[in-house]
């Protein structure tokens, strides 16, 4: 019996010597219209544009105006400082759990920008660049990570377990893979409708290990569904390496081989490729061919949540030695090289994010920290049904309030 | 009309007032279900709206609520209740929870159909009555009707349900009645009470129960199959006892239950789910709670036994006549 | 030692016994699990006897069934009991039934370890007791400890079964006792009731509740998390309650119970799960079927509200001490 | 939205066009030590030797020597012998259901004689051959089926779920898929204890959807056990054709890819292939090179079960057209050409075996059919835990017995 164990631990130097390989070799960009049949090589490659020399090569660079870049660079630096300053605040006991995206921001901020009004998002966790990226109050945020009166979701869940339908992002919750297989029905419900709009679902590495994982690979497939079904393969699942979901021996791009859907692993620290395969599959999809598979290939650069320690499992130098590097300071150095950014507007702009975000932040701490304010004690007994049952009725009313 | 063409009927007639009415499973579309629920659907409907699924109902659950967070009004079978199991996650986690963990942002109003309970020689695995795990789950309607008209009106009420419902049909009452007598011959259901169904458009609200009975010394609470059972097993006990066809267990019709155990201040329960932990718990429980002063009688419980279902021993294990008429003269005699 | 002292301590006891025990979930080898139960033991006992798998509880759950066909002893955690439901049909329809269909041709004596219940701020899918839904499918035992001496010997006992065992862990204790106090200072194991634990091999048999305080006005049944609340309720209503920890859920300690009730007339039951269908009402119904003639007044149940566990409300939620007390003084009334 | 559909339907005539495509490609065999990422096309053909004119071809030639395939041929005609009667039998009314394994009976049979004693298999309701092929007795199946006083469960199952653990017979049960990583599982434990037995799983072709098929992949992938993970894709999963599980763009051979693990698609009707097959993949479980994915292609000639009619959805000639043939048929015209059989001889050797059925249901309908002969009924209080539980005792009072 064999039971797989990454190579390093803390006190090993990290080893990503396999993955330092990946980074070179072109990537042919096929016709949306390919048949999947003919693409099963693609999923054992790793598509790229930025080299390490800052610059963008190959056949996948989309082609985007600099304007577009400069967009994503913000909003993952917004989600990045956002990150920050909640990770601290939940420190100070303001709030009982957060969880940050960093390292992964691109994951969320793409999408976000790649995608239309109308396509709906069924995010993982570590996605909340999608709502920055569509300018979602900050403040709503911070309200609803306080449970405080003006928390949108009204107390009732967990901090970062978001809900926005008008911003396109599906609900969220703690239980991980569930809402993989909803994207699938929902794009067959406006395929159905005879509708342009398609659907993005997200599943964590370790996350593709349950059956619902198969079960919406296998609806996609057999209806032809609009979707883009993304795995953020971010290495780790808390403490548990990848070798432990997948396979040593396989990708996890290529697990849509086994549905004739095709498969696509991209550097998801490389926002100009990033943006191109969602492009390629967001066109395929509304082109009418159906699904695709993309293994967003990353790094979780911070602890799993706040209730993690990472040390205790993987070397504490792994994240700085991520060989496919960092997605905001690589779209910085290529912007810069490309004469459309630079480093003094860079810092600027990081500024005022760190203020505008600070700003939120108060607003939502003045409303009232998790425990000082929160919506009326009743409303928790809403929402059970459309219309309220004379259980929670009673109920109420042996609470006394 | 027999129950199986009223829920035909009932899905025909959604589907014909609603586009967003769509209808799948394993085995529903081309040849119309296992049971024939959905025959002639797909033909009527087109394929886009009557069709057949992988053989995944946690993929079909998943892609049902999917498809109701858009805004569709899908209608899932379950080819038996006791494969629900696989899908049990999403019922749970998702579907029942959908709504309030988004503070209203979503909804998933998917209906879920499955044929439940024995009495047909499924064995352990086309036996199962596995009601008291959706009636514990808050956020879940779960509705068990007794008779083709209910049958009809009940899941043109569930489709219409902004929240998800389990929809159980009792497979042994789909062409027939059944009273527990399994040794008399067959009975179709023209002529029977509920089998008189209008065509078109009806409903029967959820949550309210139907009193099939009434009476004084005794109050009889069931759902399904087991309606028909107590029937018999009233007029054969002698006791004249009431008879509360539930209908729905949640939402439960918690005050046509009170008011009647106050008045014949004794109740039995049936089912045939295993007894230990069944949803006659909770009913033995209410009407303790509620109804404490007023009984003169401990409240029993008639079901299945605590064992799983077994091939052999299906009418030493279903529910029978015999014992509802032991248990009602017990009660009666207090 | 602290209850995960004590869980951890008997998996290493077994381990080193038994070389057919092995142990493996989210997270547990390197790591030793989010919650610290399995410890040191990959280190101790090697990454064949201890391992992480794939995220994926059907496929743990799978994976220990098969292996206890073997004649393995696996010991499964789930991370938290509210992502067992994943495997709820690995559970029921194979663990719970493999012995049953195969007439004891093949057995499945798997423990599935998972934390279980609220006050932790853990949100809706982090504090979730779900053990009604085990303890109505026959053949499985179901098991909730409530102290460091408790937890180890019953692990032990439920290592040592033939039949497959859900032993829920109260996270809210594994630390220290909680007793619904919520604004007062965490107070450790160290000199608290059951938090003596032998270091090596003793168990606790399954079945066997516990009176952990006799009292003649009411008896008060509860188990995990609410065994502490329940003191604290009583010592704040002055009633003289007797208070009984059930230990295992199933098998059920019915002549404790019952003696128990029959000497006080009165009964209040307690738990953490939403009230409808939960545990609650299988213990209600028993007391009026088998201590009817000796109650003074109607048992009454004090659990969560029926509604998801809300982030925001965990103390509005959770039962508190003041709703024991308010319970028992009303009991007490009659 | 696509809804895939069948070619044709009742009144239709049969169109296999692209399945005879399938006949004509050799494959190459591969080493057992290959890796898995080199046998990424093996699960694009189709494995087979028997040709249409009745000889053995090919880089799979089993090499065993003819006794084996003739007892084979025996056990495969014993399996339909008796499904035969039985489902006669069924139709008397002297059981509730029944379920045969028609046109399949190489996928009970074949594996039953490549594997060995201490392995253990977890089969299909449709591989009663297993049973047949290891001698278990008859009378004891059929008693199985009636229910009645020597019923070995004792009348707790359906008829056709056996449980035969001292055969290497693993506990059936109605539900699809659930059984498919107790295999793994299985597996695991003899490789921790370093046994050489190794396990087989089967499901359904149609069953594959299941989340279970997936989840006992990855394991079996991930902890590299010693198992035969198959599938028989006999086409339909009750009047559901295989286009609906898998996808109509891949093959279900070609799922191994997904995990690492060899995935070979075997003609299920050629007996000398799927030795063949299975022993390569037995040597590598053995050897410490993990799990292989193997699929049986085959055909269900027969109905779903007895209580289904596939006239309703299929056109009532697809039984006899299917071109990869009858595996009994092949097998006969084979070793007839062989000079190792003769038709003589297959006549008598059936009439023997009818003969032989025949008593054995006779000696049980003695005993009792369905309803006429059952274990006491207090039995069934039995087993439900390793010791009876007072709610069992209470209850067995009740009943008055
Ligand atoms: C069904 C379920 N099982 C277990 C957990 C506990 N859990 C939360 S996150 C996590 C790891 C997820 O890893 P991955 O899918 O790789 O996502 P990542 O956190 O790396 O983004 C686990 C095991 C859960 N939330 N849901
Ligand atoms: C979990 C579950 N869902 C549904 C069923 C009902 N059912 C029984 S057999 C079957 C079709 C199985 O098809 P396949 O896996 O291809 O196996 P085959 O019958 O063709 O051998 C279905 C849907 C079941 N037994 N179990
Ligand atoms: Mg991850
Ligand atoms: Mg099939």
């Amino acid at each position: 019996m064999h039971v797989p164990e990454p190579k390093t631990r803390p006190g090993d130097s990290p080893d990503f010597s396999e993955i330092e390989l990946l980074k070179f070799a072109p990537v042919a960009k096929p016709e949306i219209s390919e048949p999947s049949e003919n693409l099963r090589q693609l999923p054992f490659h790793l598509v790229r544009t930025l080299t390490d020399d800052d610059v963008a090569e190959g056949d996948w660079i989309p082609g985007l105006s600099a304007s577009v870049y400069r967009k994503a660079l913000e909003y993952m630096t917004i989600t990045r400082v956002f990150d920050e300053k909640l990770l601290r605040i939940q420190r100070q006991g303001k709030t009982s759990f957060f969880l940050t995206s960093r390292g992964e921001e691109a994951l969320g901020v793409v999408p976000s920008l790649a995608l239309r009004d109308g396509d709906m998002c069924f995010p993982t966790y570590r996605q909340v660049g999608w709502l920055i990226a569509r300018d979602y109050p900050l403040l709503k945020l911070v309200n609803q990570i306080f449970n405080n009166r003006e928390d949108p979701l009204a107390g009732k869940q967990l901090p970062v377990l978001y809900s926005a339908k008008e911003f396109g992002f599906y609900s969220l919750s703690g239980n991980v893979g569930t809402r993989f297989g909803h994207s699938v029905g929902w794009a067959m419900a406006k395929a159905y409708r005879g509708k342009p709009d398609i659907a993005i679902g997200f599943i964590g590495d370790g996350s593709t290990a349950e059956g619902a994982f198969h079960e919406a690979l296998t609806f996609a497939s057999v209806y032809n569904a609009p979707v883009i079904l993304g795995v953020t393969n971010n290495q780790w699942a808390i403490s548990t390496f990848s070798g432990i979901a997948s396979s040593e021996h396989t990708t996890i791009a290529a697990k849509g081989i086994a549905y004739g859907i095709p498969g696509i692993r991209v550097d998801g620290n490389d926002v100009l490729a990033v943006f191109s395969v969602l492009d390629w599959a967001a066109e395929r999809a509304r082109a009418g061919f159906g699904a695709t598979l993309i293994e967003f290939f990353t790094y979780r650069a911070g602890a799993h949540s706040s209730s993690d320690d990472p040390k205790r499992y993987r070397p504490a130098e792994e994240p700085t030695s991520w060989p496919l590097g960092d997605p905001i300071d690589r779209l910085k150095n290529y912007l810069i090289k490309a004469g459309e950014w630079s480093a003094d507007q860079h810092e600027k702009m990081t500024k005022a994010i760190h203020s505008s975000v600070s700003e939120s932040i108060k607003e939502a701490e003045a409303i009232g920290v998790l425990g000082k304010s929160k919506p009326p004690v009743a409303s928790m007994f809403d929402g059970v049904f459309s219309e309220p049952d004379w259980r929670n009725v009673e109920q109420l009313k042996e609470l006394g309030i | 009309m027999s129950l199986v063409h009223a829920l035909n009927s009932a899905l025909d007639v959604m589907m014909e007032r609603d586009p967003d009415v769509l209808i799948f499973g394993e085995d529903v579309g081309f040849f119309g279900g296992v049971f024939r629920v959905t025959d002639g659907l797909q033909e009527k409907h087109g394929r886009h709206r009557c069709f057949d699924t992988p053989l995944s109902e946690g993929g079909i659950i998943a892609t049902g609520i999917g498809m109701a967070a858009e805004g569709l009004r899908p209608v899932a079978e379950i080819q038996f209740a006791d494969y629900i199991l696989p899908a049990y996650d999403q019922l749970v986690s998702e579907a029942a929870r959908l709504r309030y963990r988004s503070n209203n942002d979503f909804q998933a109003p998917i209906t879920v159909r499955a044929p439940y309970g024995g009495g047909i020689f499924g064995g352990q695995t086309h036996s199962q009555s596995p009601e008291a795990i959706f009636a514990h789950v808050t956020g879940l309607k779960t509705v068990i009707p007794s008779n083709p008209y209910d049958a009809k009106g009940l899941l043109i009420s569930a489709i219409e349900c902004d929240d998800p419902v389990i929809f159980l049909e009792p497979k042994r009452l789909y062409n027939g009645p059944f009273d527990g007598h399994y040794d008399k011959p067959l009975e179709p259901w023209s002529e029977q009470y509920g089998s008189d169904v209008p065509a078109g458009y009806y409903s029967v609200p959820l949550g309210k129960a139907q009193i099939i009975r009434s009476g004084s010394e005794a109050t009889v609470l069931a759902y399904g199959t087991m309606v028909h059972v107590a029937q018999a097993g009233i007029k054969e006990s002698g006791v004249d006892a009431e008879l509360i066809d539930l209908r729905s267990i949640v939402p439960l019709d918690i005050s046509t239950v009170e008011e009647s155990v106050k008045k014949t201040g004794r109740c039995l329960i049936l089912h045939e789910a295993s007894k230990f932990a069944g949803f006659g718990a909770e009913l033995s429980a209410l009407i303790t709670e509620r109804c404490f002063y007023h009984l003169l009688a401990p409240t029993q419980r008639v079901a299945g036994w605590d064992i799983p279902y077994p091939h052999a021993f299906e009418w030493d294990y279903f529910p029978s006549p015999a014992r509802v008429v032991t248990a009602l003269q017990s009660l009666a005699a207090h």
